[in-house]
């Protein structure tokens, strides 16, 4: 037996027995338990505190809806806060503690709050703490921190793994209570593909937890039966522990599976949890109702809880909710509540605030009485019931079940702003406004309470939604069930009740709501805003409905005049994990890897993240202790002799086509339709705004056949945008872009001795002098006895320089023979950054140059925009601001003091004037140590630059403590001629 | 003959392999690839040209077909075709060959890595994967789409049999999530 | 959000690239001798609708077809899904 | 009523009897000198200033629904000047000062919080980028400073340097940024706007302008007309549908932006964090949650709700920067309208219809800006010459090429 307060039956297997503890103190409960009904079967009560007064609190219910025993699941790096009792499931070995409390939950200081609750009265924190102004972020704020919050996150990084998946079906059912099990049994029968998801972990909804009889077996039965079912049906996917979170456009649904939560930890490659992106055609919510409290004096201790809860823990759980003990109801179905306590021989008495109270004699009914104050200071001891006479009676009780009618869950039809509408006969919200399309209710959710309703409304919607797709539905007999009608008398809160609490977890009370008013907060989303009603972990469900119905109240208005808040997602809160999926830490993107990457680690070489690429950033030799020794080695020795860098990560885009000459003169802003084949031409790209895109080269491998290059970084919105031109603005252009970037591995091969070393692997039969292939050439050869490759004579170092490419496959190998060719002229490896220093050095603009700010003006390139055709961006690129006369133009820099360093970042300034935005002239994009002048150099963009030439500024970088003076000088500092490139 | 040796996508000599549960999952690196995007006012021309060098009908929206040489439909007018590496090292030329000026040939054996999963309801893997509905996939059937970030073709050859074309850079990754979702699923 | 792409069928627009107002495809003419006026209503003005919209989607991650998607702003209900070169043929670009 | 500790005791002593409403509800005049359609932060800052800093009466706010229920309402609470461009970085800046005296000059606790904001850098791109942005804010006299990764760790020790897949390779920090309780703002600036005889009108939609011989003359609303001699558009995402009222075509598109909040944790996060390889920014409310966002869903939309795909981009952020958050739960997301601009930077200026007045294109750079924009928009509204801050923010800077493009994206709304 485990617990005390254990009955006889209900859905728990006592044969397995779990050990858990809670706050320390070992228990043991059943499989089958959640950690709320194990502890309540132990006779703890006492779970939590409340958010702001920190009053003692226990379970009000016994589901997701829970907004009071919420505790810090699991310990370590799994600890897991505001958890839930009512819904974790118990497993062997479950560790939970309280939260928000110091130093016990039984003894916590914070309780003072309560005493002075009277000044801490909603908004009270707008109205104070204004002076003295420094105090806030010193004082107030992380005193107001501390004591706020719920439970703690821990540090360690989340040890468990989360999948994310897609799922595919005709008809998505949400909620396998009466209603969803027989929509999903008329779909399945009739052959539709079907996922039929519960939040819970076993199915049933209200069937599991009341005592109802469908035909002539217990609804309980009926519904594991009808499961079973299902799960034989190959067109049927029946999942628990899934909650639908979401209702997004077009019939795609989030929907949480908690495949390893209710295990100590998930199984080896298992996730915790799965998100799943669900497309449904249609969809059909069967999510149930949820009772609402009535809101009284001292409302809140433990103890006292919904009645359709008192009455789950007793049937489904085989747990007394106290020894004796009342219903507080305006309806009938507290009296269900009251004959199910009684028949487990539980002393029950019922206050019921109806004069016309049914009467029977299986238990005393005060009718027209209601519960006007509670005692107990960790747990209910008494209640004070006013009856109808006006006299008082003391209740001795420790349990007290609260039924003040019952709400349909329509969370999921206001996702897309659907507003619910007020149903008088129900006196509750039913779905209304626009529903998601494709989505229907069913059952309790859509008002239709009894078991006989929510059976056939569940099928009648099955019938039409499979009707919508065409599909004939066949329609299972479904058993006979309770028709009770509806009998409720709306009754919100206890007329004069102060500290009666509306939203138990925030500690809004029907007083602050009252003040609200007082204050002008009247619209609903001002009440929800200033008094944090409903904005609680449980985002309202016990709570916003006796808010209205108080705000009505003062306002002398009819609900419905008050409006409704509408429910977002989630529709219970949802862990970031599961949301971020496998998406995290090294495997937060894809790594892309270049031809030479794994030779390039056997090299040691310092990798560099360039988007998704892996990039060898320099490579360090032995007794290379500084970077800067291994990058200067690297320029030195690629400008005196060779080296060899890996270009492959540039966009490679094949253009063919008949017009792909002309389609070229269209993106690109020079011209390219006098380009002749086996020649290259360097390309500028605009923006259709005018502004300089991206730069590359084309080069021409035959009349009808373009090989065009990217940077890295826009290769694809290039390619992107060049779809875009040929399909959207000239339709009628034959030609067709293939993207070839990981095709070929190609590799820069610079230096005065690149020629020597591609002759000795470029098959004889080719010429690559510099009469048979000169500056700029192009062509299509073969290397090292007959691979095909593509040699291109372009040069980004300033060097006589190739680049040559070979199918990707070949590359490692081609790199490899390159090093070993390449011995007799001390060939070197270089990295990005050897790179990056060269094409400063000869001052080509790259990424920082080509900011998405700068245009062909700025970058001295205002002559190539060719003003003989149309090219996009060209008309846009003309505009006066454009064209200013100081407009900003790319210059060299170079420090005046050869040891001081120029800063990529640093702003310029004219000498003697002050150093403020007023007076800024410019900022330098890119800067580095150029081992060949010996100094740092820098390129940027100065006002009026090409004028400016041997001028001195000013370089400051207050962010760096950087202010010194620089030379403006030309962006080609080696080789201003370009001799090197073109012998 | 040249005395390169090529490197897989995945870094190595050997092409790997590995069995996770019931289900082997295979790096395929004897297949040459190139797309043929039919030039304008072509097409019937390309269709008919691919129709001789498949011996099948050129797949419509979403098929693949043919016997040694094969062609998935990748976009408007526009297919990717597979033939042996060991006869086909130079598909690209000869397609040109075969088909002329009537479309644009692009060589693309090395710009993608594949990865054949072989096994029984695959679609467990598939669906913790991409967004493609493979459940009911009989063979034929190539859906374009998006894995880990990674735009893949997703290609049926027969119920038990699924072919993942991926960017060769990213094969790692690829890999790795295939990996990781057969022992999620499995 | 499901676009029902004209070729393919109904995929998640996840796999799509947006670019803006469907009116991108009708650039101007740059000879005309309003030409900059018209660039610049063609570059920056848009209707912006509460209502029917139609915009281009780029099938980034599918068959990279532009298309021209008629979508309500208020509700995300897609009514037409175009190929972009259908429509830019019909309003009389051509090359 | 001043608002005061005393005040609260007094009141809590004597049963909260003695407050009053925070604003009155008024009723529609025929006719105002100015009449600001929009209830948010900025209509209603634009109202404080106008008639507090110069000195105009005769003023209402007109509200469509309740006030402050648009993104003041809607947004991660973030104030920074953390800008890059001269045209931008003194506005924001002169706005983070009026956000400094706020709760004085209101007399209302808005909380504003300086607890810093920080952006990580994870390139050395990303580094020279900052560098140049940290020196324009410096220049503009701001606050800026460079962090080094160790810095970062020691006051977020749970940051994922180990195991990343982009590297963090240090932080731009601006100490003086923060969070403000976005709704207070609202309540704060009403009250205040209230307090110097400011109508406030709620429930009262527009539905047209009365423009004559190029001069506008008054709004026709569901409330019936009202004559203005001065009408000042002020409502961010529905801007396009004002002024299109107006005739007007903007250089505006509307997009949604979602936000998210996390259940309540005891003190995690000291100040505002902004991944930089991904789309993921975050700060701690008061209360305990976890205020994130990331980037807009990226289509025009006035539907106020977004979709999964971006949830998980931003959630993928989070925990690719804290690995920790995995077990935290999102609690609740929702939507606001963005008005983005075609280079994303806001606009402040009068129209080619005299007497009608545009303040608009806020991206979601909003919130920050509330006060600057009604101090700067009240200035244009009161004097017609452009606040000094604020000289850039002209409608046709697109016409001539002056575009303010923080990012560099060019005309492509959804990218800025």
């Amino acid at each position: 037996m485990t617990g005390k307060n254990r009955l006889n039956g209900g859905l728990i297997d006592r044969s397995t027995s779990f050990g858990f503890t809670f706050d320390g103190v070992r228990y043991s409960g059943c499989a089958g338990d959640t950690l709320a009904s194990a502890l309540l079967a132990n006779g703890v009560r006492l779970m939590g505190r409340s958010f702001k007064y920190h009053r003692p609190r226990g379970p009000m219910t016994s589901g997701s809806e829970e907004p009071n025993a919420i505790v810090e699941l699991r310990s370590g790096a799994r600890k897991e806060p505001n958890t839930r009792a009512t819904t974790a499931e118990l497993f062997d070995g479950l560790v939970a503690n309280s939260q928000n409390r110091w130093p016990s939950l039984k003894w916590d200081a914070m309780a003072i709050n309560d005493l002075f609750s009277p000044f801490l009265t909603a908004g009270f924190y707008y109205k104070t703490f204004m002076w003295p102004k420094a105090f806030w972020e010193k004082l107030y704020e992380p005193i107001i921190r501390r004591a706020a919050g719920l439970g703690s996150l821990g540090h360690d990084p989340d040890p468990d793994s989360y999948d994310k998946g897609f799922l595919h079906c005709d008809l998505l059912i949400i909620g396998a209570g009466p209603a969803g099990l027989a929509a999903a049994l008329t779909a399945g029968e009739s052959g539709a593909r079907v996922i039929l998801a519960d939040e819970d972990f076993v199915l049933g909804g209200r069937l599991i937890a009341d005592t109802g009889m469908l035909a002539d077996e217990d609804g309980a039965a009926w519904a594991a039966e009808t499961v079973a079912r299902l799960n034989s049906m190959p067109n049927v996917r029946v999942m628990s522990r899934s909650t639908v979170i979401g209702a997004f456009d077009h019939g795609i649904y989030g929907m949480v599976e908690r495949v390893s939560d209710h295990l100590p930890e998930p199984a080896p490659g298992k996730p915790r949890q799965i998100l799943w992106r669900v497309y449904s055609k249609r969809a059909i919510l069967a999510g149930g109702a949820t009772e609402r409290p009535i809101v009284f004096e001292n409302n809140d201790r433990p103890g006292i809880m919904l009645a359709s809860a008192m009455r789950a823990y007793a049937n489904r759980w085989a747990v007394s909710t106290g020894s004796a003990v009342a219903v507080f109801t305006n309806n009938d179905d507290g009296h269900r509540t009251a004959a199910d306590l009684v028949s487990k021989g539980v002393k029950t008495t019922v206050i019921d605030t109806r004069p016309d109270a049914p009467d029977t004699a299986d238990y005393e009914t005060l009718a027209g009485a209601s519960v006007t104050n509670t005692q107990g200071r960790l747990g209910l001891t008494a209640i004070e019931v006013t009856l109808s006479s006006g006299t008082t009676r003391s209740l001795t009780i420790d349990g007290l079940g609260v039924s003040g009618g019952w709400n349909p869950n329509v969370h999921l039809t206001c996702h897309q702003r659907g507003r619910p509408q007020w149903d008088e006969k129900l006196a509750a919200f039913i779905p209304g406004g626009t529903l998601p399309s494709g989505l229907s209710v069913a059952g309790a959710a859509s008002g239709a309470f009894s078991t006989h309703a929510a059976l056939q409304t569940g099928q009648a919607a099955a019938v039409q939604a499979l009707g919508d797709l065409g599909v004939k539905s066949s329609t299972p007999d479904l058993p006979t069930a309770e028709d009770a009608p509806i009998r409720v008398t709306p009754f919100w809160h206890v007329a004069g009740a102060k500290r009666a609490w509306v939203d138990q977890q925030n500690d809004v009370t029907a007083k602050d709501i009252k003040l609200a008013h007082q204050e002008n907060f009247r619209s609903v989303e001002h009440l929800k805003r200033y008094t944090t009603l409903g904005m609680a972990t449980d985002q309202g469900k016990t709570s916003n409905i006796a808010g209205l119905a108080i705000m009505a109240d003062v306002a002398g208005k009819q609900i419905p005049e008050v409006g409704t808040t509408i429910f977002r997602p989630p529709y219970t809160p949802v862990a970031m994990g599961v949301l971020a999926g496998r998406s995290r830490d090294k495997t937060f993107r894809p790594v892309r890897k270049t031809p030479s990457h794994y030779w390039a680690e056997e090299q040691g070489a310092v990798f560099v993240e360039v988007g998704m690429w892996m990039r060898a950033q320099w490579f360090p030799q032995p007794g290379e202790t500084h970077w800067r020794q291994s990058v200067d080695r690297e320029v030195l020795q690629t400008r005196k002799s060779v080296g060899v860098c890996d270009c492959t990560t540039l966009g490679k885009i094949d253009v063919q086509g008949t017009d792909a000459a002309e389609f070229l003169n269209k993106v690109y802003a020079n011209g390219f339709a006098k380009l002749p084949v086996g020649k290259t031409r360097y390309g500028l790209m605009l923006r259709e705004d005018g502004i300089a895109m991206d730069d590359g080269t084309a080069a021409r491998l035959a009349d009808d056949h373009f090989v065009v290059t990217t940077t890295t970084a826009n290769a694809v919105p290039v390619y992107r945008h060049m779809e875009f031109v040929r399909q959207c603005l000239f339709p009628d252009m034959d030609v067709q872009l293939i993207s070839t970037t990981e095709a070929w591995a190609q590799y820069a091969v610079a230096g005065p001795n690149s020629r020597k070393l591609l002759q000795k692997i470029v098959d004889p039969e080719f010429d690559i002098s510099n009469d048979g292939f000169p500056f700029m050439a192009c062509g299509e050869i073969t290397v090292c006895g007959g691979l095909r490759a593509r040699l291109f004579r372009i040069s980004f170092s300033g060097e006589l320089a190739f680049e040559i490419a070979v199918p990707t496959r070949y590359g490692d190998a081609l790199m490899r023979r390159l090093m070993e060719e390449g011995k007799e002229f001390d060939v070197v490896p270089y990295g990005l950054e050897a790179l990056g220093v060269m094409r400063i050095e000869k001052g080509h603009a790259a990424g920082n140059e080509l900011n998405g700010t700068t245009t062909a003006n700025n970058l001295g390139m205002g002559r190539m925009v060719s003003k003989a055709k149309d090219s996009i961006g060209s008309k846009l690129s003309e505009r006066p601001g454009l064209n200013e006369a100081d407009a900003l133009k790319l210059v060299g820099l170079k420090p005046v003091n050869s040891d001081d360093k120029v800063v990529a970042g640093a702003h310029l300034m004219t000498k003697g004037t002050p150093v403020d935005a007023a007076h800024d002239q410019g900022y330098i994009t890119s800067a580095c140590f150029s081992p060949n002048l010996g100094c740092h150099i820098g390129l940027g963009y100065l006002k009026s630059g090409d004028t400016r030439i041997g001028e001195i500024v000013r370089l400051v970088s207050p962010l760096t403590g950087v202010d010194h003076e620089v030379e403006v000088v030309s962006a080609h500092f080696v080789d201003p001629e370009g001799e090197r490139l073109r012998a | 003959m040249h005395d390169l040796s090529p490197l897989t996508p995945l870094g190595n000599a050997e092409p790997s392999m590995e069995t996770i549960g019931e289900v082997t999952l295979t790096e395929v690196t004897d297949v040459a690839l190139a797309s043929v995007a039919a030039r304008l006012g072509r097409e019937e021309d390309t269709r008919a040209a691919l129709k001789k060098v498949i011996g099948a009908d050129a797949p419509e929206t979403s098929r693949h077909a043919g016997s040694t040489l094969r062609a998935f439909w990748t976009g408007p007018d526009q297919w990717m075709v597979e033939a042996p590496l060991e006869t086909h090292e130079d598909l690209a030329k000869m397609l040109s060959n075969e088909i002329g000026a009537a479309a644009s040939i692009t060589e693309q054996t090395d710009a993608w890595c594949r990865f054949d999963l072989v096994g029984r309801d695959l679609f467990r893997a598939l669906e913790l994967l991409c967004a493609a509905d493979t459940a009911d996939w009989s063979g034929g059937e190539v859906q374009r789409c998006s894995i880990e970030h990674l735009g893949c073709f997703v290609l049926c050859r027969d119920p038990s049999t699924i072919s993942i074309l991926g960017p060769r850079s990213a094969a790692g990754s690829l890999h790795h999530a295939l990996v990781t979702a057969c022992h999620a699923a499995f | 959000m499901i676009i029902n792409h004209p070729i393919l069928g109904p995929r998640d627009a996840a796999e799509f690239v947006y670019k803006g107002d469907a009116s991108l495809i009708n650039r101007p003419d740059p000879q005309s001798d309003n030409a900059a006026e018209r660039f610049y209503e063609y570059g920056y003005l848009r209707d912006n609708p509460a209502g029917l919209h139609r915009e281009l989607w780029f099938h980034e991650q599918g068959d990279r077809s532009w298309l021209v998607v008629t979508r309500d702003t208020t509700t995300h209900e897609i009514t037409k899904v175009e190929l972009a070169r259908d429509v830019a043929r019909a309003e009389g670009r051509s090359r | 009523m001043r608002y005061s500790g005393f005040r609260v005791i007094k009141e809590a002593l004597t049963g909260h009897r003695g407050w009053g409403p925070a604003w009155r509800d008024a009723a529609p005049k025929p006719h105002y000198d100015y009449v600001i359609i929009g209830g948010g932060g900025h209509g209603l800052a634009t109202a404080y200033y106008l008639a507090k800093e110069f000195r105009q009466s005769s003023i209402a706010v007109i509200e469509k629904g309740w006030i402050g229920g648009g993104n003041v309402g809607r947004n991660t609470t973030i104030i920074r000047s953390n800008y890059l461009l001269d045209g931008n970085e003194p506005f924001y800046e002169f706005s983070l000062q009026l956000w400094e005296g706020l709760e004085q000059e209101l007399n209302y606790n808005a909380m504003v919080s300086q607890r810093g904001i920080l952006n990580l850098i994870h390139s050395d791109g990303q580094r020279d980028a900052f560098i140049r942005r940290g020196n324009a804010m410096i220049l503009n006299g701001a606050d800026a400073e460079l962090l080094t990764t160790e810095q970062i760790v020691a006051r977020y020790p749970f940051l994922n340097v180990n195991n990343a897949r982009f590297p963090i390779k240090g932080g731009l920090a601006q100490h003086r940024g923060g969070t403000v309780r976005h709704d207070a703002v609202a309540w704060g600036y009403a009250r205040g706007a209230d307090q110097h005889g400011v109508d406030i009108i709620q429930n009262c939609e527009v539905t047209g302008f009365q423009i004559k011989d190029g001069v506008c003359t008054g709004v026709e609303t569901t409330r019936g007309f009202i004559g203005a001699k001065k009408v000042a558009s002020c409502v961010a995402g529905s801007s396009s549908r004002v002024m299109g009222m107006a005739g007007m075509r903007l250089p505006i598109e509307s997009h949604v932006l979602q936000a998210f909040v996390s259940e309540g944790l005891k003190p995690l996060l000291p100040g505002v964090i902004t991944f930089g390889a991904g789309h993921f920014y975050c700060s701690q409310s008061d209360k305990g949650g976890l205020v994130f966002g990331g980037d807009i869903d990226g289509y025009n939309s006035y539907a106020q709700r977004g979709n999964l795909p971006v949830v998980e981009d931003v959630c993928e952020g989070g925990m690719a920067i804290f690995p920790n958050l995995g077990r935290a739960r999102l609690l609740r997301m929702w939507g606001g309208v963005m008005d983005m601009s075609m280079d994303g930077s806001p606009i402040i200026d009068r129209t080619h219809i005299d007497g009608l007045y545009f303040n608009g294109g806020w991206c979601y750079g909003g919130f920050k800006a509330t006060p600057a924009s009604g101090f700067a928009y009240a200035h244009l509204l009161a004097t017609d010459t452009p606040h000094k801050t604020a000289t850039a923010y002209r409608l046709d800077r697109f016409a001539k090429g002056g575009m303010i493009d923080e990012k560099g994206v060019g005309n492509q709304p959804n990218l800025h």
